[in-house]
């Protein structure tokens, strides 16, 4: 949560910060590890998990079945958990997921002003500025402006859903299916669903974005 | 509340290392650039640290709250135009145009803040202290008057009524702190030395005659 | 707690900046600081509102400078040393210097994948009836609690609508004070955006938090 | 604007600590920037209440990490930039590279005694009548603009009692915007503690703030 608007403040706050809290790290793992309570190799597979196999590519492909198969949008939307664990994705942080579809007149987001809570089992860990005092502070008294700050405007009628996830409960944006995609297959449309169209400060790519 | 981080805790009060010596430089800048382009003129410069480090001070409010136990007549005006009753002994101006006194009762307590900023009577207690224009006293006082007055060393018994003032205009406030006890006879001057700073914000109680001795 | 974390509705932060092509972690010490704080959760005995709240805990000015895994590294701190695993004088000499105390179970590397695809359900079964159904108009309490609350702050003392009832949930406010689980109904309460920010406010904009049952008061 | 300036009801930042026999002034550079910003600031450059805004436009991090004079000195650093007193290559070589835009008119050494003497009165004569009377029970509104007001958030949408009426005065809102001094009637308004920080909170405290008019609505 540093102080983004500060760019030098940030940078050099944080070489004296960072190489101390290397120092730090090391330190900590070191004592953790002699005393027995943490495996090393454990580790190792945590980071493997969420920095190369859990990621915002698992909650692409459900929203891709959403768009492709209208049993499958009609079960995700009653019930989000089992329907996302039908394509093989559960677990930490994404215990009880709640899918909340956008249409023409609806345009949903997520926060946590709290912390940071996220749903990994579909999208990883959470990016940096959704974690950050600008998004968390703003998403929730100023979403147009937060939309803006992506580049994405709504027409002025269209109600803006913001979710703020102060309980266990993780979100999922289901963006609207992009025109020109009939007859795609599960995959191609996977690829036209960003991260950031499933927090609901983007939206989904068009055929044409794909060329 | 772990306090482990007391160091860092300190740090964000007090200018450490780093901080102080590039205040005194971008400090130093600006001077030199209102100076030179003629916007300031050194002299007064001085002139208002001098009165405000020498001349301006508690003892100005400790002479009201003094006069105020003696004398019902002034006591009456103060409570009724604080302005006006403190310009009598020539107090006012700055941060003391819009005065306004506070009476300390057997079961009504007085304390003031400025949780926005740091508003403070200047014109009779000079320039607030730093625990005053600090969060902690700014955060905790709206809503936990009785342990900012905990960490003053202060109880008051539970059902004394504490009205809190945060000055969030320029109103003033002044606390009349309630004589204490065995002052009968005493002059204006010895029962100011009863009146402490913190007395007249509410974060303290007034001096016994004892404490004189 | 009323600290720097409950943001929501503040200003002065400038805009969001999203960065490009965002790695997962920026820097070796990050996946580790992520990893330790994992894998310490089964030896350490903490549940999530515990490690919420040390997190949470700290002086506003230190929280609002730090990265998010500089908190995550100093929360994790603060629970072992209330729990005596570690001290600062091991930390300070990046050994450690005394035996460990006992610990139920160490997280070994085949448990990962079980207990990440478990993760941590909080919904509970009950017996007692949900206060509030949907559509219900509902005001959230003005409460100021020293300790962890999910309630953040620009919501107390505003109506709301239940939208849904998302069944009994364990309670934080009682959890992470070791008070026990404390299973309570769990609420979506959609606020209109004009009842929090005032009549000004973007007509088309709502907010919807989850609050549990404690938390609200028929209005 | 909701910045970290307005920190009424907040925790986390400790006990309070008074400094024994504290000097007025902790250092050198705080009695220039004090001087400074007094001097500057009755320059007719610009108002109190716009330095305010400024000061507490400044990003929250940096404003919780700063002491206090240290604040006044980057407020005075902005204000410099933002009415044209200086340009940011004359703060940064630390000397002005071009005279002044109008010839300003400082407050010299024998006006200063007059100047403090004299102060700045915020009272103005009425608009129009005042809308409430001593005694009265009223709602603040819960408007949460981005610029300035001195309506504390612990306060917003509360029901509280008029204890006094004050007159009318300069209304900050508005000054310190440069739209005009915008008079209107100010008022003492009392709240109980319990009202502000729920039904738990001490019940022997009250609060007050001063409060225009447009801060409230009658009950």
């Amino acid at each position: 949560m540093s102080g983004h608007d500060h760019h030098d403040h940030h940078h050099d706050h944080d070489h004296s910060e960072l190489s101390e809290t290397q120092l730090r790290v090391r330190a900590l793992e070191t004592v953790l590890t002699e005393k027995g309570y943490v495996d090393p190799a454990a580790l190792d597979v945590l980071i493997e998990t969420y920095e190369k196999k859990v990621g915002p590519r698992n909650g692409a492909r459900v929203v891709a079945k959403a768009w492709a198969d209208p049993a499958y949008r009609e079960r995700l939307l009653k019930n989000g958990t089992p329907a996302i664990a039908e394509v093989g994705y559960a677990g930490r942080q994404g215990e009880h997921i709640v899918a909340v579809e956008n249409t023409p007149k609806r345009h949903n987001m997520v926060v946590c002003t709290l912390c940071s809570c996220y749903p990994w089992p579909v999208l990883g860990l959470p990016p940096v500025w959704y974690k950050a005092a600008p998004y968390r502070a703003r998403a929730v008294n100023d979403p147009r402006g937060v939309l803006a700050d992506f580049g994405v405007a709504l027409p002025q009628d269209t109600e803006i859903r913001v979710w703020d996830s102060t309980a266990e409960l993780r979100y999922l944006v289901i963006p609207m299916r992009p025109a020109g995609t009939e007859g795609w297959s599960e995959e191609k449309l996977a690829e036209l669903v960003t991260r950031d169209s499933m927090i609901g400060t983007g939206l989904a790519k068009s055929p044409a974005d794909l060329k | 509340m772990t306090h482990d981080h007391h160091d860092d805790h300190h740090h964000s009060h007090h200018d450490h290392g780093s901080d102080l010596t590039e205040m005194q430089l971008r400090t130093r800048a600006l001077e030199t650039i209102l100076l030179e382009k003629g916007y300031i003129d050194p002299a007064a410069l001085d002139e208002l640290v001098d009165i405000y480090e020498k001349k301006i001070g508690p003892r100005n409010g400790a002479q009201v709250v003094a006069k105020a136990w003696v004398d019902p007549k002034f006591r009456k005006l103060l409570f009724e135009d604080g302005t006006a009753a403190i310009g009598s002994l020539g107090f006012g101006g700055r941060s003391g145009n819009h005065l306004v006194a506070l009476e300390n009762t057997p079961t009504v307590h007085n304390m003031v803040v400025c949780t926005l900023c740091s508003c403070y009577p200047w014109a009779v207690l000079g320039l607030p202290p730093l625990w005053y224009k600090s969060a902690p006293y700014r955060a905790r006082t709206v809503a936990d008057p009785r342990g900012v007055l905990r960490d003053f060393g202060v109880e008051l018994p539970k059902d004394t009524e504490i009205q809190v003032w945060d000055s969030t205009a320029e109103l003033r406030y002044l606390v009349v702190p309630m004589r204490p006890a065995g002052t009968e006879g005493w002059s204006e001057e010895k029962l100011a030395e009863l009146v402490t700073r913190d007395s007249m914000i509410g974060t303290g109680l007034p001096k016994q005659p004892k404490d004189l001795q | 707690m009323n600290g720097a974390h409950d943001m929501g509705g503040m200003h002065g932060f400038g805009p969001v900046e999203p960065e490009p092509n965002e790695p997962v972690f920026h820097g070796e010490w990050e996946k580790r600081a992520f990893a330790l704080t994992l894998a310490m959760g089964m030896p350490g005995g903490w549940n999530i509102d515990m490690s919420r709240f040390a997190r949470e805990n700290r002086p506003p000015g230190d929280y609002l400078s730090m990265t998010y895994y500089q908190i995550w590294l100093a929360g994790l701190i603060d629970l072992m040393k209330e729990r005596g695993l570690v001290s600062d004088d091991e930390i300070a000499a990046g050994h450690s210097l005394r035996p460990a105390k006992p610990v139920k179970r160490v997280l070994s590397p085949a448990d990962v994948a079980q207990t990440l695809h478990r993760g941590g359900p909080t919904a509970r079964e009950t017996n007692s009836k949900a206060a509030f159904a949907a559509g219900d108009k509902v005001r959230a309490k003005v409460i100021n609690p020293l300790t962890h609350t999910r309630l953040p702050r620009y919501v107390r003392g505003r109506v709301g609508v239940i939208e849904s009832v998302r069944g009994c949930h364990v309670f934080p406010d009682s959890n992470s004070q070791g008070l026990g689980e404390d299973p309570r109904w769990l609420y979506t309460v959609k606020f209109d955006g004009r009842e929090l920010w005032g009549a000004d406010t973007d007509p088309t904009l709502s907010v919807s938090i989850d609050a549990w049952e404690p938390y609200l008061v028929r209005a | 604007m909701n910045g970290a300036a307005d920190m009424g009801g907040m925790h986390g930042f400790g006990p309070v600590e008074p400094e024994p026999n504290e000097p007025v002034f902790h250092a050198d550079w705080e009695k220039k920037a004090f001087a400074l910003n007094i001097a500057i600031g009755c320059a007719g450059i610009w108002n109190l209440d716009a330095f305010r805004f400024e000061r507490e436009s400044i990003s929250p991090p940096e404003y919780l990490n700063r002491s206090y004079y240290g604040l006044w000195v980057v407020t005075l650093e902005r204000m410099m930039l933002k009415y044209g007193v200086a340009t940011p290559e004359e703060i940064a070589a630390g000397r002005p590279l071009a005279p002044p835009k109008k010839t300003p008119r400082p407050v010299t050494a024998d006006q200063v005694a007059t100047m403090i003497r004299h102060g700045s009165p915020y009272d103005r004569p009425a608009p129009s009548p005042a809308l409430f009377k001593v005694g009265d029970r009223v709602r603040t509104k819960n408007n949460h603009p981005t610029t300035h007001t001195r309506l504390p958030r612990y306060a917003r949408g509360r029901v509280g009692e008029v204890v006094r009426i004050v007159g009318c005065h300069v209304f900050p809102d508005s000054h310190s915007q440069n739209i005009g001094e915008d008079p209107h009637w100010l008022y003492t308004v009392r709240f109980d503690g319990r009202e502000l920080w729920g039904e738990d909170a001490d019940p022997s405290v009250r609060v007050a703030i001063e409060a225009w008019e447009p801060y409230l609505e009658p009950l």
